[in-house]
């Protein structure tokens, strides 16, 4: 449940923006969770409904999307390119523990298919990130 | 947008101070003295955090005998709790796995570490820096913007060299400078002294070089009591609102 | 498309070995290794390039007393010569000047390095890496296929946890290791050749700690003299198609 | 004059893609030469010309396009992006000559005009590198 800090820093930014941006409403948030971090969407929009602060009017009627990306890789070494089915290993359930706290550990955990490398790229679908901010 | 960084900002909210251990070289004793830092700041009751930043080389676990092993998630990542001190270090995520990260990864780790640890309230977070002027260094500069750097150096030529060009980095930054601590003083030598007077910052005195630090490594009781350790909680004297105080 | 890869290939073609000082850990002693390895290499009459690749943090210079100043431009970068080493260091383009540089730029600069740097006919490339298991190291495992692995440890618990993820990240990708070279000895101990017994690699025996060293430093006669380096001359042998002799 | 090196590059790497798309002929190669490194584009398409081997006739009759790309660049502290002029520095001749030897100098002798860090990003404009080749 460390996802609960995750969804705090996605608030905080979320009223961050609605503050330089002068929102009084924020109409719509849309977070993408990167498949690599393993982030479950149901959980991850049940814990920031929970944490949504009922005094901050600016949150009132916010819609909150939650889309998952699927994660993608390139090899440096042999310019293989993977998803996540396709990498090799983690070979337990510490190791993808370990990759959901903090993703980069994929390069500890993870190897590409074609080379056995842990020089590979993550183009897209590591971690949280906040796709869109709508508001008035 | 990354949300992280809004994230960092929470988690380190009730943290005073930030004491980052630098020098940009290896091999210099920034993570014994890290280590040992952060144990002299416990023993005075101030609570006290470690984080050791050195990704893919990770050592305060081995000088303090933390055991290692994924730290629990409630809330957040919990630092592990070890004599008091609450650490935090890549080797609770690996053990003695070989973790391979290019710059961005770093980054991308340090900022993710940073973002979920839950330290609670803090005296001093003593942040244990990596060797060399890359993204460990470029990002405490940008996301530690409170951070006292206590920058090691040892009297060597090659040493002094390379904290020469760290104390030049640090100080066109404008970051702020705790002093220049000598580490593994052999004989009386004025080089890391002249090093702290051409920068203008406090020469912190010297840390000697201790034949029994190996067997005392992982052990805290006995590393509390090595001379060098002795040597540091000499030099540190309370840590305060006016830094450290020379003893 | 970067054209530079095949540019590597087209300058590192008259190139015999490439020797990759490495360990992982700072202040080990790749530095003095390197530099050291060099002298003791031209001494015998091969062609020898050193390659400083810790960009932000340079050493050999130091070591081999070579100027700083920026090399000739004649068809590529020359390397300059000192002693009869091709020497090539981000300290000839810098000076004293730090070079905060991200992972992202760290691999670009050394792949253009190595991508203009025309050393003409080698028998051995000594390549002097940067700590940790980085962009440095990670260009090397991609882009010198050929190179020779020498891997440099101290008896220290610390350093002893740190050369052994890298000697695992060594072996997980295939890489050719001629071996682990203990330095900094003190007193007789097994740690590092356990290690090197641990991973199936040739121990190369040890250097002892040299208190004189220091004033060495700068001036390749007086550092063709020193105990450690006459140590590292009768170990190393003659650098042959079978790797290092044994003493 | 490192240029040549460069040059040769070029052709190698171009030489290495017929091959591999099996091209009897390279029609043309588009280079771009980032402002960063200051290679100039008349010197770049001379060098190139004078290496060209006569002996290779999948480069018998190659155009040689020459781009300047501008240099851009963000800062990673203060978010500002800036263009080559608003750079502050570099102060001397060597400094330009080492950014023009290794791009990446530019963090040793460049700074962000509104913060002073050295902390940027290059997102454009860096050095050389082959925009198009094409064949029959
Ligand atoms: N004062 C000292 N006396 C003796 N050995 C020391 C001292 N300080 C550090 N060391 C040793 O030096 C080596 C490098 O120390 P470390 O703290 O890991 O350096 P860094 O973190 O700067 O790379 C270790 O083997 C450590 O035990
Ligand atoms: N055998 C040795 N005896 C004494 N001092 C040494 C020895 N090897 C290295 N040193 C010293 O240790 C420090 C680190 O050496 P260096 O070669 O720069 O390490 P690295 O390149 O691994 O960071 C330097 O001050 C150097 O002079
Ligand atoms: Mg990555
Ligand atoms: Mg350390
Ligand atoms: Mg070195
Ligand atoms: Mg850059
Ligand atoms: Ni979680
Ligand atoms: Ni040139
Ligand atoms: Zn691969
Ligand atoms: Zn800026």
């Amino acid at each position: 449940m460390h996802e609960l800090a995750l969804a705090e820093a996605v608030l905080d930014a979320a009223l961050e923006t609605a503050e330089l941006e002068g929102l009084s409403l924020l109409t719509r948030i849309e977070i993408r969770l990167g498949e690599l971090q393993q982030i479950g969407k149901e959980t991850f929009g049940f814990v920031l409904g929970e944490i949504m602060p009922a005094a901050e009017p600016r949150l009132a009627s916010t819609r909150i999307d939650v889309v998952v990306e699927p994660a993608r890789f390139r090899c440096r070494r042999c310019e293989e390119r993977f998803c996540m089915s396709q990498a090799v290993g983690p070979e337990n359930v510490d190791a993808a523990e370990a990759i959901h706290l903090i993703p980069e550990l994929a390069h500890a955990f993870l190897r590409c298919p074609a080379c056995c490398s842990p020089d590979f790229e993550v183009t897209q679908g590591r971690g949280v990130s906040i796709h869109a901010i709508e508001g008035e | 947008m990354d949300p992280r960084r809004a994230g960092i900002e929470r988690r380190l909210h009730s943290v005073k101070r930030i004491v980052a251990v630098t020098g940009g070289k290896g091999g210099i004793g920034k993570s014994l003295i890290s280590s040992a830092l952060a144990l002299v700041l416990s023993e005075r009751e101030l609570s006290t955090g470690l984080l050791d930043l050195d990704l893919t080389g990770p050592c305060d676990h081995v000088f303090l005998g933390f055991e290692t092993g994924l730290p629990s998630e409630v809330f957040g990542i919990e630092p592990v709790i070890h004599h008091g001190i609450r650490c935090m270090s890549m080797a609770h995520f690996v053990g003695e796995r070989p973790v391979p990260l290019r710059g961005e990864d770093v980054s991308n780790a340090l900022v993710e570490l940073l973002a979920v640890t839950r330290w609670g309230e803090l005296d001093v977070l003593v942040v244990d820096m990596p060797p060399g002027l890359g993204d460990a260094m470029l990002d405490a500069l940008r996301l530690l913007r409170q951070a006292e750097f206590l920058v090691v150096a040892t009297g060597s030529r090659v040493v002094l060299e390379t904290v020469r060009r760290t104390l030049r980095m640090l100080s066109e930054n404008g970051a702020n400078v705790l002093g220049v601590l000598e580490n593994m003083q052999r004989e009386e030598s004025v080089g890391v002294e002249e090093l702290a007077r051409c920068f203008g910052v406090p020469f912190l005195g010297s840390l000697p070089l201790d034949g029994g630090l190996e067997e005392a490594m992982g052990d805290v009781a006995r590393l509390a009591a090595t001379p060098v350790v002795a040597a540091l909680r000499r030099r540190t004297g309370v840590i305060s609102g006016s830094g450290f105080a020379r003893s």
